[in-house]
């Protein structure tokens, strides 16, 4: 693993190697297999890949909430220098919350459903010293913040109450009252419409503005990422196989995987064919030897069946695990780094 | 208002139900053979002794007049009389309704005495030998009878130990309390079980669910998130079960009333269904059913409040 | 070079590859549903135990079980009699073996008939709904009205006691537990898009009823009755204490434990032993139930 | 069936077509006699799916898409309005009669997971249909299922294994399989690829496109992503709480949308490309409920152009442009 | 309690079931008599030992008039009712009135040869008889002719008195808690002075045979009634306990249903007498706590024929004589039985074993007590088992039930339908020794009776058990007559 994918020391937090794996009885799921990045103050990191490729299981590593029979089996979580992982689990709660705050994947399941919204509020704002009413208040102007509506009457509602755009805005508003360094969300829009999914974006771009958060985006949207990263890893199979800043990502991505997403976007008009990526996901509980991607891949030749390719670096800042990284030079994302596309609006 | 609305539109549909269970019991023992003018005279009646009590009793009616009789008695809030012993049904159930409501209600307390602790444990010991564990215990109490399970703590609890009484109801407040623990242990093993299993399912899910692993992301003490959140949602359905009990409780009591001599309801209605008291029959079916309709209610009501998602439909 | 996999120029038309069988050669490798469970295990053992008993008491039992002797009244376990005598002189052993048929008769037939009633009660309420289901939930409410031994009682006394009484006592109020339970699946099931697949197909509503949609409503009742069993066995022997149960000289379970109770400071064996005998089987039948419930949790989604 | 090109014929006329769902009134209420409430899930909906075309249909979610689709296929039975397909009112017919009409309509689900019966084999599965409505004689029914494994890209070697075996693309292909296997003549595809990931959704675009030409189908794409829309439809619907706003040829709707609604729907979707960031609010606010739909234009609480006569009048849905229909009073501005 | 401390020696004593109308007039069963015969006395008595039935009670004399048709009584002096009030010749003449003249009294044939009770004087009532009847001082020691006050059976009527009789006994109902107990209290004004000894006697309800005896055991309770025959063992070997077994005048016999077949056939009846092994019976049902009943008239009972004997248990012969009667191997008899009764259960049990090795199939049908009345008081049985208790010193009691075809269809064997001539001339037989005033006559004709009765076999007797009962050693006086009644007078509890 080259240190430059995590420039040690610069970073507000540095996941190196980490490696979550799922000890089932009769498999082993390798969730996440060694992934490393780091995330630097102020910034939006986003991690995109297909549904299981590990995604949720690498935020959660990163707060330690992988119960059995999952374990997280190596690497290291640095926050401010300090391995999470080495802490004693018992004051993990220091640095859950006020320090690393995360919006979970689903809001349905993710609020309890037999308390009050106010309380789960509450619960994010205990050793601040407040008192209730501070804290009602609080609430209420978290509530606000995040765009809910007429806030004093809905604070006293129980999550089934909300809807699902709501129900998101809570979550995202009890996370936000601890006021976390670094907010973890992980898919905050999947389950929304456009519209809400808009609205609850420019939301998490501006507090992030105001508070000045750094963020970790987790997506399998290219949209979203492209409207709010700054860099981008792209996860296949519990690893990461290309990391990048944005731009250079949709412009000159530098992974078979990820050009196969380009393909798979409908993005222009109708009657142009779309080149999607053959084949399905693999398991993970049964990974061959050699690169996950091999069966799918346009590239792929023997090697890539026998021996799992090392990151590279190809470009500043701008990795990728591939054999054969050669043959993908001039092969160009839905951007066109040449001009920039005209916006729609 | 929308609670009031609920329990309005339940209540009514209690009363045809009613309706319905009453008809049924009343034809369905109406039409047993043997009558109660038979079980008061007893073998050595003649016939004409027979025709002449089934008159004064108003069993040689047509089956439809008995049975409006007995609802206008409905009406006026009276049971009738028992047949057998001559005295109106309220003041019969006045005494024993108490009785195998108490051993109900301890019933319950016992059983979440012992299942609550041994659930929980029990789930967050997971497949450990505590698990495994209570496990085996379940199994076993599940399907010990009840009788048996009676016989056994009071030949160690009673006459061994002397612990307790053996059977019987005792004097005064305590006294009564006292001579019921037995009983009410001996329903609460099986229940208890039951329960057990189900809690430890519970928690073992709700220790899966995100908004456990939400709570913690918030930092929150342990103890907080066991409380607050697992046990709680835990527990939703697991007191719904508990409710949903007391119709077998009401049962059981049957027999544990049987066993410890204890003059509850349960005995009381078999009895009564063998002398073919009419009168004590309808009203204890009557009130069992008004009782479990009420408790359904209140279960419902109840769930409710303990899971807000439920909506009263 | 050659690519290992040829990209696919035909486009998605062409049978595709592999993959189709990809993640359905995974599933075969894994490991058989009997290493799922131990609790399965262990189930099916007992219980297959308890059928072939059940069936080939005969072959096991050592005496007849009816056969008195009024010189061998309630002789301690030893040798000739391996679990003692009884109050009349029979041997405990063949008894308690022999009881397995009927123990076993009450339990599942007390668990089919209302297993197949309520079902079909569940099916119609739950697929249309509407009056019918108000009518039949009604019906419902007023069987459960009654606590279930005082309803099993009084079916009793009205047709009588023995054994075929007790399963039509156990049916008429059992089957409510089937059709709450397949009814809140069908509620669900009727609404899943396969079911819709169905209706815009044309078919008909016994076709999808029986077809689509009760092979998948009925794990959680299956799983129940395993319990159920376990239910019926002890409704047996509490009918069988009130002396509404199996008629003597049959031998029962709970029958024997209740009658040998009044031995319990003399002759031990007699209630013991057929009690040991319905912990196991119950027991069986509890692994049994619980296994299946783990197998279709991990088989569920 | 003579092969037709699009914009001949319509095969599908829905005309003024309703669907509300009563909700359930407490006995406090009845007995004070307040008026029954009802979710107006499809509020008066009037369209044209001509012979051969992709007919796309977008709104947020809970504006009445699914319940429409499921209007015309009478899985919920229409309150009022008619449903024409090929020249016949196929909504006042007996349910018994109509079943014999079923086979030419189908329809795909959204949830690849739910949408098959786990207790069937692929093969029995499709067999099943095809008995049903003898689609083709018996001892062809093998050769028909090879054809149609072969034509949703699956292989025949799969026809044995149960839908819990496949993936969730597989599973969507088993779907479409199904469709097909009656040989329908218009097939609606409800969200078919909102639950797949996106190299399996694009798989399963294609895979429609190319059975949608090469069998002349008609098809009536349900969606709320708008990428996807553009790229399949031929033409494109826009709901609203349960009314159609819009209607346009896809490529025009998108360069010029003249509701907006269509604006702010096309605002929302994140563009692809890093450089274009818009941090203005597309809309804001929730759509109201579909209980207690706003009166005059449905859209006008979030409507930056609404002034009062959007209050007052609900506007038509009208012709502004050859095939092209709009229901907003301010259309032109 | 804090009720209980001036209320000095209380005895608790346990039993199965409870009473249900302790009306002496209106009620049927053990249940009832045997707890209002300690708070109500009639005008004689029967002795401890159940022979005689003429000793004083409430009477100090008697005299029977020449004819033989009427008795004149002169009471006791000085007699008051518990609650204080005296008792009169009134009371007497309304109290037996009642007994005699209720229709729908279950014991009312007992007094069925009273014609007129009236008052002579204030000491004296005389009874007249319809004709001579040897029977009638037994029917007059029977618990249904008990005295009670007029005036407290005005007051409280016919109701009120069923839950609470008023009489002249040791003992007076001071609380009946239904199904749990019945407080007896020591009646302050009874005439026989320094009795009773005890102050209160508490008479619980335990349905269960176990618990009951873990009662005593524990010592919770002081007596318990009706102890299986399983556990005379048992009780017998604990130091602390005192099993009591009372000689009864309990029968227990087979009826059969002489309208049915093929039990019209005398050679059927008899050869399943053969095939009943009545020793086998006693030991494993009572555990060999009874003997071997021949005649249907119980032996501890006046005029028992000593010189009938059982046909011996001989299954060949059995065999032989049901071939011989065309009853085919593999025949299936139903014998119905209440299934609350652990007593028939087991006869049920061991008699489908003994009747299998005579080629009887026995198909046992149980049913609850109310279900099997009506079934076999429609005659729609086939075989039953009874018990039968005297309720008088006196044969003609059950020799009437057994003859009389209107009372009871010849205990339900449907004798007189099945075989008219034949039940008839049983009829006569008990209809004259009923009212023959010679005794020595009057027992050679009850002999002859009970030996027609046994040739004719319209039921076996089975055997006789005595009542069980047992006491913690501390209980002494403790008195039970073979009728069953209690005598608790001498009754006491020692530290
Ligand atoms: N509790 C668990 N037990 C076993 N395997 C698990 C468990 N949780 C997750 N996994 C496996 O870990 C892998 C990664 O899961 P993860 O939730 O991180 O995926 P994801 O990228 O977040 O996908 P999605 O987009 O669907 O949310 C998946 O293959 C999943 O099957
Ligand atoms: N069976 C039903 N009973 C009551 N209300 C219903 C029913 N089906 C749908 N609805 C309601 O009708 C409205 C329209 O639902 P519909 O499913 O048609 O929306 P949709 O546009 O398909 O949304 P989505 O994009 O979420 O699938 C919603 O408010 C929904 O809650
Ligand atoms: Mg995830
Ligand atoms: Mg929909």
């Amino acid at each position: 693993m080259p240190l430059e994918v995590v420039k040690s020391g610069q970073n507000l937090l540095e996941v190196e190697d980490l490696k979550t794996y799922f000890f089932m009885k009769d498999a082993t799921v390798k969730a996440v297999d060694g992934v490393s990045f780091s995330l630097a103050a102020g910034e939006t990191f986003g991690l995109v890949g297909e549904s299981g490729s590990g995604k949720s299981q690498t935020l959660r590593s990163i707060l330690r909430l992988i119960a059995p029979p999952g374990r997280i089996i190596s690497g290291s979580v640095r926050y401010k220098g300090q391995d999470l992982l080495k802490v004693p689990l018992g004051e993990m709660r220091k640095y859950r919350g006020s320090e690393i705050g995360m919006i979970f994947q689903e809001p349905m399941t993710a609020l309890n459903p037999v308390i009050r919204i106010r309380e789960q509020i509450f619960e994010s704002l205990e050793n601040k010293g407040l008192t209730t009413d501070q804290k009602n208040a609080r609430a209420v102007e978290l509530l606000r913040l995040v765009g809910v509506p007429s806030p004093e009457r809905r604070i006293e509602e129980y999550a089934h109450q909300f809807s699902g755009g709501m129900r998101q805005r809570a979550m995202i508003a009890i996370t936000l009252a601890a006021e976390p360094k670094i907010l973890l969300a992980d898919e905050p829009t999947t389950a929304l419409d456009v519209t809400i999914q808009d609205q609850i974006l420019k939301l998490i771009v501006s507090l992030k503005e105001r508070l000045g958060m750094s963020v970790i985006m987790v997506t399998h949207d290219l949209g979203i990422v492209a409207q709010m990263c700054d860099r981008v890893a792209v996860m296949y199979a519990g690893r990461i196989v290309e990391i990048t800043d944005t731009l250079t990502l949709f412009g000159a991505p530098r992974h078979p995987y990820t050009l196969g997403l380009m393909g798979s976007l409908p993005h222009g008009a109708r009657g142009s064919r779309l080149q999607p990526i053959t084949g399905q996901p693999p398991n993970l509980a049964n990974l061959p030897p050699g690169c996950p991607f091999a069966p799918r891949c346009r590239f792929a030749e023997s090697i890539c069946t026998e021996t799992y390719p090392e990151m590279v670096q190809v470009g500043p800042g701008h990795f990728s695990r591939c054999h054969f990284i050669a043959k993908l030079d001039g092969q160009s994302g839905i951007i066109d780094l040449g001009n920039v596309a005209e916006g729609r609006r | 208002m929308k609670q009031l609305n609920y329990i309005v539109g339940r209540l009514l549909q209690i009363i045809p139900v009613l309706f319905f269970v009453t008809v049924l019991i009343f034809m369905m023992i109406h039409l047993i053979p043997g009558d109660p003018a038979e079980t008061i005279l007893g073998d050595k009646a003649t016939v004409e002794q027979l025709t002449i009590l089934r008159h004064q009793m108003g069993l040689d009616r047509p089956l439809v007049e008995q049975y409006l009789l007995f609802l206008k008695n409905l009406g006026t809030l009276n049971l009738g009389d028992s047949f057998i012993y001559h005295v109106p049904v309220t003041d019969l159930l006045a005494n024993r309704v108490p009785v195998t409501i108490a051993l109900t209600i301890m019933s319950t307390i016992f059983g979440a005495l012992i299942a609550f602790p041994m659930g929980y444990f029990a789930a967050f010991n997971k497949d450990r030998a505590f698990d495994q564990g209570v496990r085996v215990w379940t199994l076993i109490a599940l399907t010990m009878p009840g009788f048996w399970i009676a016989l056994l703590l009071m030949l160690l609890f009673g006459l061994k130990l002397h612990w307790f009484p053996v059977g019987g109801l005792g004097e005064g407040l305590f006294g009564k309390f006292y001579s019921l623990i037995l009983p009410a242990f001996t329903q609460a093993l099986g229940l208890s079980a039951l329960w057990t299993r189900n809690l430890r399912n519970n928690v073992v899910d709700v220790l899966r669910m995100d908004y456990v692993d939400f709570a913690k992301s918030k930092g929150l003490r342990d103890r907080v998130v066991i409380v607050r959140h697992v046990l709680r949602n835990a527990l939703i359905s697991t007191v719904t079960l508990m409710a949903m009990s007391f119709t077998r409780m009401l049962g059981g009591s049957v027999i544990t009333e049987t066993v410890f001599a204890l003059p509850g309801v349960g005995k009381l209605m078999v009895d009564s269904i063998f002398a073919r008291d009419y009168g004590i029959i309808q009203a204890i079916t009557f009130i069992f059913a008004l009782l479990v309709m009420v408790m359904n209610l209140a279960t419902d009501i109840s769930y409710s409040f303990l899971d807000p998602r439920v909506k009263l439909e | 070079m050659e690519p290992a996999t040829a990209p696919n120029a035909a486009g998605d038309l062409a049978p595709a590859p592999a993959p189709a069988t990809a993640s359905a050669r995974v599933k075969r490798k894994s490991i058989p549903f009997w290493r799922k469970s131990l609790a399965l295990n262990l189930g099916i053992i007992i219980v297959a135990f308890v059928f072939f008993v059940g069936f080939f008491p005969g072959l096991i039992a050592p005496y007849n079980p009816n056969t008195q002797n009024a010189d061998l009244m309630l002789q301690a376990p030893s040798a000739a009699h391996i679990l003692g005598t009884d109050n009349y002189g029979r041997d405990i052993l063949s008894r308690v073996i022999w009881a397995t048929r009927a123990d076993l008769q009450i339990g599942l037939i007390g668990t089919a008939i209302p297993f197949v009633f309520g079902t079909l009660v569940g099916l119609l309420a739950g697929y249309y709904g509407g009056v019918i289901d108000q009518i039949l939930m009604r019906l419902v409410d007023i069987v459960v009205a009654f606590p279930f031994i005082v309803l099993v009682i009084a079916i009793i006394a009205f047709l009588g006691p023995g054994i075929y009484n007790l399963y039509m006592a156990i049916s008429l109020v059992g089957w409510v537990p089937y059709a709450r339970i397949i009814r809140g699946e069908v509620l669900v099931a009727k609404n899943l898009d396969y079911v819709s697949a169905a209706r815009v197909l044309g078919y008909s509503d016994w076709r999808i009823i029986l077809r689509h949609i009760l092979p998948n409503v009925l794990s959680s009742s299956i799983v129940y009755t395993a319990a159920d069993v376990v239910f019926c066995m002890l409704a047996g022997a509490s009918m069988g204490f009130l002396g509404l149960g199996v008629q003597p000289p049959t031998p029962e379970w709970g029958q024997a434990i209740s009658e040998g109770r009044v031995f319990i400071a003399r002759a031990w064996w007699l209630s013991t032993f057929p009690g040991f005998a319905l912990v196991f089987v119950g027991t069986g039948f509890s692994l049994l139930g619980d296994g299946l419930s783990d197998l279709l949790r991990t088989k569920g989604r | 069936m003579a092969v037709a090109s699009i914009g001949e014929q319509p095969l599908v006329v829905i005309k003024d077509l309703y669907k509300h769902f009563p909700l359930k009134q407490a006995i406090l209420d009845v007995i004070a006699r307040k008026p029954a409430l009802s979710v107006r899930a499809v509020d008066g909906v009037s369209l044209v799916i001509k012979q051969g075309e992709t007919l796309g249909l977008v709104g947020e979610s809970g504006c009445g898409k699914s319940t429409l689709a499921k209007a015309i296929l009478r899985l919920e039975e229409p309150d009022k309005g008619t449903v024409l397909f090929n020249g016949k009112d196929i909504t006042h017919i007996s349910r018994q009669e109509f079943r014999g009409h079923r086979r030419h309509m189908q329809m795909v689900f959204q949830d690849p997971y739910s949408s098959l019966n786990p207790r069937l084999s692929v093969r029995e599965m499709l067999i099943e249909a095809m008995t049903v409505h003898k689609v083709c004689a018996p001892k062809d029914a093998e050769a028909r299922v090879a054809e149609l494994m072969a034509m949703v890209g699956m292989n025949i070697a799969a026809a044995d294994r149960f839908p819990g075996e496949f993936s969730g693309g597989q599973r969507q292909r088993l779907g479409i399989a199904r469709a097909l296997a009656v040989d329908p003549l218009f097939i609606i595809a409800d969200e078919p690829v909102s639950a797949l990931d996106v190299s399996i959704q694009a798989q399963v675009i294609n895979l429609l496109q190319d059975l949608q030409e090469n069998l002349h189908l008609t098809l009536l794409f349900v969606s709320h992503d708008l990428r996807v829309i553009r790229h399949i439809t031929h033409r494109v619907a826009v709901m609203y709480l349960g009314k159609v706003v819009e209607l346009a040829p896809t490529q025009e709707l998108f360069e010029r949308p003249l509701h907006p609604y269509t604006k702010v729907l096309a605002a929302a979707a994140p563009v692809l490309d890093p450089r274009v960031r818009h941090r203005e609010y597309a809309i804001e606010g929730e759509p109201p409920s579909p209980i207690h739909i706003p009166t005059g234009c449905r859209f006008h609480p979030r409507c930056v152009r609404a002034r009062d006569i959007c209050k007052a009048s609900e506007p038509e849905l009208q012709e502004v442009a050859p095939g092209r229909t709009v229901a907003c009073h301010f259309w032109g501005q | 309690s804090g009720k209980a401390k001036n209320t000095g020696k209380t005895i608790i004593m346990a039993r199965p079931a409870d009473s249900d109308n302790l009306d002496p007039v209106m009620q049927d069963g053990n249940v009832n008599i045997w707890v209002f015969n300690l708070a109500m006395e009639g005008l004689v008595k029967t002795d401890n030992e159940g022979t005689k039935n003429d000793l004083p009670a409430l009477a100090t004399e008697y005299k029977w008039s020449d004819d033989k048709k009427a008795i004149t009584f002169t009471l006791r002096k000085g007699v008051k009712f518990s609650d204080g009030t005296n008792m009169t010749a009134d009371d007497v003449v309304f109290s037996l009135n009642r007994a005699y003249q209720t229709k729908d009294s279950p014991w009312q044939f007992a007094l069925d040869a009273i014609s007129k009770v009236e008052k002579v004087d204030a000491d004296h009532v005389k009874v007249s008889l319809k004709q001579p009847a040897p029977a009638a001082m037994a029917g007059l020691a029977m618990f249904n002719a008990v005295i009670t006050s007029k005036a407290y059976f005005d007051k409280v009527g016919a109701q009120g008195y069923s839950q609470k009789p008023l009489g002249t006994g040791p003992f007076y109902i001071a609380e009946w808690k239904k199904g749990e107990y019945i407080l007896l209290k020591r009646n302050p004004y009874y005439w026989e002075k320094g009795k009773p000894l005890v102050d209160q006697i508490k008479i619980t309800v335990v349905p269960d045979d176990n618990t009951r005896i873990m009662q005593l055991q524990s010592g919770a309770v002081d007596m318990v009634e009706n102890i299986p025959f399983s556990r005379i063992a048992d009780i017998q070997k604990d130091p602390n306990l005192n099993m009591i077994l009372v000689p009864s005048t309990m029968t227990y016999y087979l009826g059969f249903n002489l309208t049915k077949k093929p039990f019209d056939n005398l050679k059927v009846r008899e050869a399943l007498a053969y095939g009943t092994d009545k020793a086998a019976l006693i030991k494993t049902v009572v555990f060999g706590a009874g003997y071997e009943a021949t005649s249907f008239m119980p032996k501890s009972g006046p005029n028992w024929d000593a010189t009938i004997k059982s046909r011996p248990y001989d299954p060949d012969k059995a065999k032989a004589m049901l071939k011989d009667a065309g009853v085919a191997p593999g025949t299936k008899l139903e014998l119905s039985i209440n299934s609350a009764n652990v007593t028939q259960v087991q006869i049920a049990t061991v008699l489908k074993d003994q009747w299998a090795r005579i080629g009887i199939d026995l198909q046992v049908k149980q049913m609850d007590n109310a279900t099997l009345r009506s079934t076999y008081k429609a005659l729609n049985h086939q075989i039953i088992i009874a018990g039968w208790t005297n309720d008088i010193v006196d044969p003609s009691e059950i020799a009437a039930y057994m003859t009389y075809p209107d009372t009871s269809k010849n205990f339900w064997t449907g004798w007189a339908i099945a075989d008219p001539a034949g039940a008839k001339k049983a009829e006569d037989l008990a209809r004259k020794a009923e009212y023959e005033t010679d005794a020595a006559k009057r027992t050679q004709e009850y002999n002859e009776l009970q030996e027609y009765i046994d040739q004719q076999m319209p039921r076996i007797s089975l055997y006789h058990t005595p009542y069980t009962f047992a006491t913690s050693k501390k209980i002494t006086g403790f008195v039970q007559t073979p009728l069953g009644n209690y005598l608790f007078q001498n009754l006491d509890k020692t530290k």
